[in-house]
Formats: C-alpha cells, structure tokens, sequence
C-alpha cells in the first residue's frame, strides 16, 4: 500500500505504471482522478484551498487502504491527496487499485474514495466572485459511504 | 493537553492550536466539549451545535465517551469535504 | 467520444488528460486498463493473439459508447483495444470516463467494460506450454453484463 | 452474399471468408444456419452447437428471424472474449 499527502502534482500515467510494473498477476488497473471544477453553486471558482490535518491524513488513509484489502484481494492500492491552493482543471486527488480481476477493482476502487470523502481530514475552502467559504459537507458523500458499512464518526 | 483545530472552527476561534491545562472535571470526549462551551461566548458559539463538531484524540475519530487524558493531542474539526 | 482499435500500445497518462483538457466541468475521471496476466488456468501464459472483426468492432464500441451517454451525464468516453500479439504485462484495453461527478463516472466504466467483454467482436487465443487454445466467454462476464439490462445476442 | 468467419469457427473451417450464392430457400439467419450445415461434414461439425455461434448482418448482431439478402456481409462467429 502507499498514501502520499503533497502539495504538488502527481503523474497520473506514471503511478498507474507502477501498480502493476513488477506484478504480472495484475489484470485490473481501475483509478480515479478528482479535479477542481470551474463552477461551484453557479458561480466562477477562482480558487480552492485546501486544509488538512498532517499526521492523521495519513494515518486515516492508512486504515482506508487496510480496510479495502481487508474486503478484496487487491495487489496494490495507491492514494495521492494534494493540499494548498488549488485551481480549476487541477488534480486533487489520485486513487488506483490493481487487481487480478476487475470488479475488486472497481468496487475497492468506489469505496477508498467514498470512505476518504467522509473520512480523510481534509477542508476545502472555495474562493468566488463573492469571496471565500468553507465547503460543507455532503449528504450524498455520507450516503455514497453508508452503503459500505462505514462506522459513525459523530462526536454527539 | 493539546487542542488543535481545523477549517472553520480555527478561523471562528482565530486559532489553530493552544495548550491547556486539563481540567479535573473533564474525564472523556463529552466531558471536554462540555468545558470547552463554558470557556466563553466564542468557544460556546463555535462549538454549539454537536452534530457539526468532529473530535479526534491522537489522531484518531473518537465518540463521547472516549476518555481524555493530559498528555493527548486533541483535535475539533467540521465534517471533512476532501476528495 | 472517442473510439481506437488498433495494434500499438497507448500512454495512459496522455489519454487521460486528454479527457478532462479544455472542460472545466469535468470533476471526475475514471478508467480501466486491462492487463496481459501472466497465468491462466495455472500455466504459464507465453502470449494472447486478439483476433476482431474490423468494421463492426468499431461500429459495436460506439453503439455501446452511445447507450453509455444515454444512461450517464458524460462528459468525454474514451476506449482504446488492442488486437495482435501481446504478451503478459501488456496493456489490452483502456476505458475512460469523465464526468461532473465520480458515481456517474464510476457507473458508466464499469458499464462499458462489462458490455465490451461480451459485445465487442474480439476473441482471445492464449499460447501456453501446452499450445494454442481460444479463450471461451465467461459466464462471470455475462453476469456482469446482465446486471445493467444488456439485450441478448444468441442467434439461436 | 458475402460470409465471413473468426476465432474457431475460422479455424475450424480453414476459411476467413468466401462468398456464396445466396440459395432461394434462404430468408433469413436461421434458414441460413440450417442451409450451411447441409453444406457438409465439416460446416456441420463447426456450427452443430447453435448456443455458441453468433451472428452478424452487416456488422450488426441478428436473431435468427433477421432477414439475410444477396448483398450482405454476413458474419459468424463465437461468443465474444475480448477486453
């Protein structure tokens, strides 16, 4: 497994190159790749900033990457997260499964972005037209999660 | 005990982290944001509505009643929107 | 959309950001490669031929690329197949899909390769120590294309 | 009518392709089906299992009531495996 939390860009072809360099059992390669949109709530997105909390990005990650290969038989799991100030078209975040078969793939592939969407400590701020705002979360994220068993995570 | 906070909570505190000194009363995670709402108007306002407030201890997400020590870093957070 | 079959390999990073290049809206961005694995049946794989039917394989991928775009708000499709002779480790196949957002994203590559594998006229020779044999179709992959309503395509 | 062949049933049959008359007793993919295995032992053998033969009219899969005319290109083949 890897996780890498970075400010900088990551190469998409070069990483998926490496899940399966090497593995000559890997038959699947199923990635997603999460890019800043230009339009937030109708308005032109000039920027987005991105907060994390070092330390326990990682180690969430970690649990996230343990958790999918608990579930599937994957040989390797890759999440790149990037944090700073981001513009439209830029890469946010890279998350790649290599399997033998393809639906672990894909299904462990959905579910380390779904539970790293309502996991992973990570804040976006969006800055508009009409001035900075700290991004709430969704409900559709929660739903996204719920349907993979994920563990509550209110304080109350 | 460290308090460290994120997005949100640390521009409505105007603060990202502060060292304090763990109150006697304070035995879990409840305890704690208990306390913390009686620290004054901005903390109360901050912290007033449970079901926004995130807590970690060590860097692990923790429910009410898990306990708090002196020596733990303990972080309040919004619901994370990464990805 | 973008359909390619041809003999030579493709860079993965190229072509996936070649999906999202120019579109702002596009949030999401998931694909699939297919692997040359180096087993099967518990024997040393030493080559695949891929034989197609030029003219309807084209014809067949954009028909399945179209039904995507009915069912999913896409933004760009892209499929690439190999033919000739590979050998493991090499790529096969890349489907890509971007979109707004990663569940349509998700939904309609996984459509796309469980349609591929049971429409599009490509069949498998694998050369082992044992020699040459063609690669029966899978009941998992009818399966697996069953799951999102394929029509039949038995002649009787 | 144009008749093509791939994977086994190509090499089954020692044939990429070949045209034939269209007989007059052939409507349509099923008549042809039945035409083709009176061609001879070896097309009999090839395509004696109908569940594992596909067929293409014009680059396009047809049922066995699809109609077939002199002019198509009429493919047959196994049930896909690529991907």
């Amino acid at each position: 497994m890897s996780v890498r939390v970075q400010r900088e860009d990551f190469d998409v072809g070069r990483e998926l190159e490496s899940l399966s360099r090497g593995r000559p059992g890997v038959g699947a390669v199923v990635s997603f790749v999460g890019l800043v949109r230009d339009m937030v709530s109708e308005r032109p997105l000039l920027a987005l900033e991105l907060e994390h909390y070092p330390g326990m990005t990682e180690r969430e990650l970690a649990a996230i990457d343990a958790e999918a290969r608990r579930r599937w038989p994957l040989e390797t799991v890759l999440v790149i997260h990037r944090y700073g100030r981001l513009t439209p078209g830029d890469r946010i975040v890279l998350v790649a499964v290599a399997s033998a078969h393809r639906n672990a793939a894909f299904e462990a592939c959905q579910f380390l972005i779904d539970w790293l969407k309502t996991r992973a400590p990570f804040w976006k701020s969006e800055e508009t037209t009409a001035g900075s705002h700290w991004v709430e979360a969704k409900a559709a994220d929660d739903a996204a999660a719920a349907r993979w068993g994920a563990p509550e995570i209110t304080c109350g | 005990m460290k308090l460290l906070y994120f997005a949100w909570l640390r521009t409505k505190l105007g603060l990202a982290e502060e060292e304090v000194t763990l109150p006697e009363t304070v035995h879990d995670v409840a305890d704690l944001m208990t306390w913390m709402r009686d620290r004054g108007p901005l903390y109360a306002a901050a912290l007033a509505n449970p079901a926004v407030i995130r807590v970690a201890v060590n860097q692990i997400y923790a429910r009410p009643h898990h306990p708090v020590t002196a020596s733990d870093e303990i972080a309040l957070f919004p619901p994370v929107s990464g990805g």
